[in-house]
């Protein structure tokens, strides 16, 4: 088996809501996740808004600070180094964001904008940077003589091709791809996948892909990890989360997502969702999901299921019964 | 958030800012000029008398010790010390001259609301036909006109040239004063004689005030109604079939009206501080030409406590437009704080 | 992978131009769209020929603008003196040209040490955030709690009433406008995905601050400022006006305004002509203010920039 | 096929944009029909022009923007030639509309059960105490949680979900005859949009109104629609119904989209793409729109327009290799 490049062990953020005084009560972002990323892997993150997928995903590469667990790259605690130290783990880690518009400064050369990580971490510089920021375009698919020019120039996929030159700068080992295709049309999505996936065979890459489009998380990831508000509900490779969901959040949320098979519209679905996800500052007891399962059972506003593997490495927290 | 713990909250922030105004007062005021008592003294009085002074206003003390007494005086006993000048406790010459600046400036605040915001709204309504550019010519004319020459400007056409109305002071009948108000005291005392005189007298200041803050409110209104006209509920209640009067005047403009709100604190502080020039100008017994007296005198006590007053007013009017801004805006008392 | 960049670039000086090219094309289509804009122009004209006068005013006036001439007091415009003379027989004309410099440099001094101020201060606070920019933003408070003219002139009593002072005093309020300003676009920029981005590569406050945050702040700064010319220069006068600024014979507008007041009746033209001239520089930068802040509204740019066409532009085909 | 009345045609509608920049020409004679009580597609990728045909049958094209040829027919009376006032009766009333995004379409200064209240208000002159009553009455029927409580609320203080909800009720008050949804759950979460979808289709059946569903997703136009128009630059390049289109599209701009969806059927590691990108819709390519980026590009694609035609019963296609050249020009 691969090694692990990321390791989250008992990763919690909660973000205190102040008022003028004091602390009047919590968001509870992320709680108690168990998460870990083989080297060369993909791993999916799916949930809906306000399942804490996106602040795991800052939590791990440290943009914001963990209220306590820890986060182990290569084998080391990042968590609780100074920033000073950090330098490599920076290095070696980027990020794409889903909005292609906010994700370059408007005000940067696209030579700046891809060449900036070579700047802060003084890899290269002048027409050296320029150099390297030629080679990453043409990676990415777009031409020399889009280097001087302005990022307003660009369509929404070629801002987002700009974004993955800019992370793949100073040679990361690891990318999260935080909704990094939700805001392209279908068929710019379908380039950009395509673009990944051989970016990814190419320079070795590993990566975390954040998305609500399920399709695009399978199409994508080998293992997946479903959230419900803050918790890590199931995770598995892509096989055992689709194939055979087992939590009925993933089994009522898999249901949820419409098929492009027309045919579909007329069987029953297994399990539809009522309700809307409730608060994260004052979640429910026990399980978390079970205001809205369809199938709790009178200890679940108690009882807190953990992560339980049901076989072959397929982990689902949610009670026997 | 109640919206009374709102005001509460936003009333005990006043205080801290209010003593760091104070600070900066007395940095200006006392640390600076190389010696007041001479000043005050005149140039003939003997060194006892300066030294006199001197004891008298703790010119002597460090300054945290001279903000303290004058901090302690303040509170306690609402003394804002003894102008060296008139001779007189500065708080009466305030309470005397208070209520003719307080009156010149409301008059002019509602005159420039009354025209700006309306002015605004038409220019937006009709973006670039006529009535839009006249508009925006008024507002750019308004905001470019310096306050001191367009008071000389209409001085002279209206007193001089033709002699419509009076060239300075606030009223020539006396009536028996309750408020320091001469328009409200004139309809307490039945007399309409007198207000009709008040009113005239009011009118050039009061209108060369609001021109030229108007301006500024004219833009304003007019960016602020643009964007909002393209405001997706704006659309959305087209789309409903709504009447065009109820999409403008009460989709539209509710939201509209904002942005010129909450400027509308900072409207009043450029007023008051207008109220120096005016005063001078058409000899308006206000406390603007009390401070700008005192400043050529270096009447420190007046001029620390003119500036306190207007500070704190300032401080009051921001509050009051943040009050209406949040009782306008639902969404604003979520946070408590807000930008 | 990599290419030599003696191969890309045959020399430094092409990298260069490579480089400033796509500068020089944004400041091209600015400077388009507000050729384009008749106010913005008239604006701009009425700047430049206030700047010409400032800078070269004193040598084209035809009389001595300080010494005095009893015999000629009160002369109404003539061909002789086209806006007429003051009370001691000077020519009001070559007042006025000669005073033009004492309002740009109040304008010019006020902004260049309000300008910086307030960007440091307010840059400071927006990106350091917590307890910094709680002091800062106070701090501010507290001085936009004084209507800034009296503020000012209290400065300047407390200073000595004199030009030079009257620009100190009028420096010290004028910086939390900007400080406010830039605070604001801080906020902004720092919540940004591509700040975001810097930030999760490494880089240091001063990085964000320097390549992403000031130079986001620049449009809206180059707005305010020239609008802010136009207030510096009214304020000024207005200082003078009440005897704060400049002293006689100094021959600012705003203190010549005031000389004529009490000769209205006898001499109009003491006080209207220069108050005249003062309207005319104040509107000139409200118009190329708000016309630059146009030029430079992403809308109009983007409608715009299909009718500009500086050069061929290569067609891109991947998306 | 049964043949049913039209309830809204389309008539060759052409809506254009009249800019510094030039002529930008979002509408080129597009041509479809809504039946009685079906929910008809309209589907395409961004800047297509679903939108821009919604806002031109609602005659609120903005500014710049006219409708330069064309008829809307609302039951045979044509809406583009009624004056704003006979379009503000038709407004709501009979033609009402759902946005994309709840947040900055409801206004954030009044309160829900108000601006639900408002047709109510002003196109059946309902006293307000009353109408305000039935606005409670219909965001119940959408499934809000306690209506009336929530009807008090401010749009704020609701979340995604029940402001479209909320939307939603709006739009049913006066019981329209056609419901234009522009992309309603895009914006929304997959558990919560697939519930609006439920939702608008129960709604749909028991108001017995036509729907016409904008979107830009494949999958909902599978699960929701009887009916589809595929939009391309503009144009409809492909109208069919619904099952004909998964099992048979016809045009290449509709059968290559459907391969690039990443899909649960088949897990290919390369996805289908599409060269070039979408054009410019100030100087669009002649003839027909998709000429450059097709792979059965011909001579005469980049000539002249193609016409819609028939190739089977009911599925109309606008390509030049379904037709001769005589029928087009």
């Amino acid at each position: 088996m691969t090694t692990a490049l990321f390791e989250c062990r008992n990763l919690t953020k909660f973000f205190p809501i102040k008022n003028l005084f004091r602390e009047t009560g919590r968001v509870h972002a992320v709680e108690d996740v168990n998460l870990t990323i083989p080297e060369g892997g993909t791993v999916g993150l799916v949930g809906e808004s306000g399942c804490g997928k996106t602040t795991l995903a800052r939590t791990i590469l440290l943009l914001i600070e963990p209220t306590s667990g820890q986060v182990i790259f290569r084998g080391e605690d990042m968590a609780s180094r100074s920033k000073r130290d950090l330098r490599q783990f920076r290095r070696e880690t980027a990020i794409v964001f889903q909005d292609p518009y906010s994700s370059l400064d408007p005000r940067m050369l696209i030579a700046d904008v891809v060449g900036e990580p070579l700047v802060i971490h003084k890899v290269a510089f002048g027409e050296d940077r320029d150099d390297v920021v030629l080679s990453l375009l043409e990676r990415v698919g777009l031409k020399a003589d889009h280097m001087y020019r302005y990022p307003h120039e660009f369509s929404g996929g070629q801002r987002q091709r700009l974004a993955i030159a800019r992370a793949l700068a100073a040679d990361p080992k690891f990318i999260l791809l935080d909704e990094a295709t939700s805001a392209l049309d279908v068929s710019v999505q379908a380039k950009i996948l395509n673009m990944l996936n051989g970016l990814k065979a190419d320079l070795r890459l590993t990566y975390m892909f954040i998305s609500h489009d399920l399709n695009v998380v399978r199409h994508l990831s080998d293992h997946i990890g479903v959230m419900y508000l803050g918790r890590m509900v199931e995770y598995g490779t892509r096989e055992q989360v689709f194939d055979t969901p087992t939590h009925p959040y993933t089994r009522g949320l898999l249901a949820a997502a419409p098929s492009l098979d027309p045919n579909d519209r007329d069987r029953p679905r297994e399990v539809v969702l009522q309700g809307e996800v409730p608060s994260a500052v004052e979640p429910p007891s026990g399980c978390r999901f079970h205001p809205r399962c369809p199938n709790r059972k009178p200890e679940c506003d108690r009882v807190r299921p953990e992560l339980v593997d049901i076989g072959d490495g397929h982990l689902v927290a949610c009670l026997p019964g | 958030m109640r919206l009374s713990t709102y005001i509460l909250r936003r009333v005990a922030m006043l205080i801290p800012v209010l003593l760091g105004v104070l600070v900066i007062i007395f940095v200006i005021a006392y640390v600076i000029p190389a010696d007041p008592a001479r000043a005050w003294a005149g140039p003939r009085a003997r060194a006892e008398q300066v030294q006199v002074l001197e004891e008298r206003y703790h010119l002597n003390d460090p300054i945290y010790t001279q903000i303290w007494i004058y901090l302690k005086n303040v509170v306690l006993h609402f003394d804002l010390g003894v102008s060296p000048t008139t001779g007189r406790p500065v708080r009466d010459d305030l309470k005397a001259f208070f209520p003719a600046t307080f009156e010149l400036a409301m008059c002019a605040f509602f005159l420039a609301i009354a025209l700006g915001i309306p002015l605004g709204v038409v220019s937006a309504l009709r973006r670039n036909r006529p009535t839009d550019h006249f508009s925006r010519v008024i507002a750019l004319t308004g905001v470019s006109t310096p306050l001191f020459w367009s008071a000389l400007l209409l001085q002279f056409l209206f007193y001089y040239k033709l002699g419509w109305l009076p060239a300075m002071g606030r009223s020539t009948i006396d009536i028996t004063r309750y408020t320091g108000f001469v328009l409200i005291d004139s309809v307490l005392n039945w007399n309409w004689t007198a207000f009709g005189d008040a009113a005239i007298h009011m009118i050039l200041p009061a209108a060369t005030l609001a021109f030229y803050s108007m301006g500024y409110l004219v833009r304003i209104t007019r960016g602020s109604m643009l964007e909002v006209l393209e405001a997706e509920y704006v659309i959305t209640a087209k789309a409903k079939g709504l009447p065009r009067k109820i999409v403008i005047y009460r989709h539209a403009l509710k939201n509209a009206i904002i942005p010129p709100l909450t400027v509308l604190g900072v409207e009043f502080g450029w007023l008051l501080g207008g109220t120096v020039l005016l005063e001078t100008i058409f000899a308006w017994p206000g406390m603007g030409r009390y401070a700008a007296g005192s400043i050529v005198m270096v009447d420190l006590p007046a001029v620390v406590g003119y500036t306190l007053v207007v500070a704190m007013i300032m401080l009051l009017s921001n509050l009051v437009v943040d009050i209406l801004y949040s009782v306008i805006d639902p969404r604003i008392r979520v946070g408590g704080k807000r930008r | 992978m990599r290419i030599p960049g003696s191969m890309l670039f045959s020399s430094r000086y092409r990298l260069l131009q490579k480089r400033l090219h796509p500068i020089t094309k944004e400041w091209g289509l600015t400077f388009y769209v507000l050729r384009h804009s008749t106010l913005a122009v008239v604006g701009g004209l009425i700047a430049l020929a206030f700047i010409f006068i400032a800078l070269f005013g004193a040598m084209l006036a035809p009389y001595n603008p300080i010494s005095a001439n009893i015999q000629d007091r009160f002369q109404p415009p003539s061909a002789s003196h086209p806006l007429g003379t003051d009370t001691m027989g000077r020519d009001v004309m070559s007042r006025m040209l000669a005073g033009a410099q004492h309002s740009i440099k109040a304008g010019l001094i006020v902004l260049a040490i309000a300008v910086p101020l307030g960007v440091l201060l307010g840059g400071i606070a927006g990106l350091f955030g917590g307890w910094i920019d709680e002091v800062i933003m106070r701090v501010t408070d507290m001085f936009l709690a004084f209507p800034s003219l009296v503020l000012a002139m209290a400065f300047s009593a407390a200073l000595g009433p004199s030009l030079f002072n009257a620009m100190i005093a009028l420096s010290i309020v004028w910086w939390p406008m900007y400080a406010r300003l830039v605070r604001g676009q801080a906020l902004a920029v720092r919540e940004t995905s591509y700040v975001e981005a810097a930030r999760s590569r490494g880089a240091s406050n001063w990085h964000i601050m320097f390549k992403h945050i000031l130079p986001n702040c620049l449009s809206p700064i180059l707005v305010t400022l020239t609008l802010d010319m136009g207030w510096v220069i009214t304020a000024a006068a207005s200082l003078s006006f009440l005897g704060f600024g400049a002293q006689p014979p100094i021959p600012e507008w705003g203190r010549m305004v005031s000389d004529g007041r009490i000769y209205m009746l006898r001499a109009w033209w003491m006080s209207v002509f220069p108050g005249l001239g003062i309207v005319l520089v104040v509107l000139g930068f409200n118009l190329l203010g708000d016309g630059i802040r146009d030029s430079l509204d992403p809308k109009l740019r983007r409608l715009t920039e299909v009718t500009w066409k500086p050069e061929k532009t290569s067609s891109s085909s991947t998306d | 096929m049964e043949t049913r009345e039209d309830l809204l045609v389309v008539d060759r509608l052409k809506t254009q944009f009249f800019t510094y920049g030039g002529v930008v020409e979002a509408l080129d004679e597009v041509s479809f029909e809504i039946r009685l009580g079906e929910i008809f597609g309209l589907v395409g990728e961004s800047g297509c022009g679903k939108s821009v045909t919604a806002t031109s049958i609602l005659g609120l094209v903005a500014k710049p923007g006219k409708i330069v040829s064309g008829r809307v027919l609302l039951d045979g009376e044509n809406l583009v030639e009624k004056s704003e006032q006979e379009m503000n009766r038709v407004r709501g009333s009979r033609i009402a509309m759902i946005f994309q995004d709840p947040t900055s379409s409801l206004n954030p200064l009044f309160r829900i059960g108000y601006q639900v209240a408002e047709p109510y208000i002003y196109h059946q002159r309902r006293p307000k105490r009353q109408a305000l009553k039935d606005a409670t009455e219909i965001l119940a029927k959408t499934g809000l949680p306690d209506a009336v409580e929530k009807s008090r609320n401010y749009p704020h203080e609701l979340s995604g979900g029940m402001r479209q909800r909320a939307m939603i009720a709006m739009s049913l008050t006066c019981e329209p005859d056609l419901l234009i949804a522009d992309e309603p759950t895009t914006n929304l979460d997959v558990t919560i949009g697939r519930q609006i979808l439920d939702l608008v289709k129960d709604l749909q059946r028991e108001f017995g109104a036509s729907v016409l569903w904008i979107t830009h997703d494949m999958a909902v136009v599978a699960q929701m629609c009887d009916r589809v128009g595929v939009m391309y630059a503009g144009t409809i390049v492909e109208k069919t119904d619904v099952r004909t289109l998964f099992r048979n599209a016809k045009h290449p701009y509709t059968e290559r989209l459907l391969r690039a969806i990443p899909s649960a059927v088949k897990s290919a590691d390369k996805l289908e793409e599409i060269p070039g990108s979408v054009p410019q819709l100030i100087h669009p390519p002649t003839g027909c729109r998709f000429h450059p980026r097709c792979d059965h590009v011909m001579e005469i694609c980049s000539r002249v327009k193609p016409v819609e035609l028939e190739v089977e019963p009911g599925h109309m296609v606008a390509c030049h290799l379904f037709g001769g050249e005589k029928e087009a020009t």
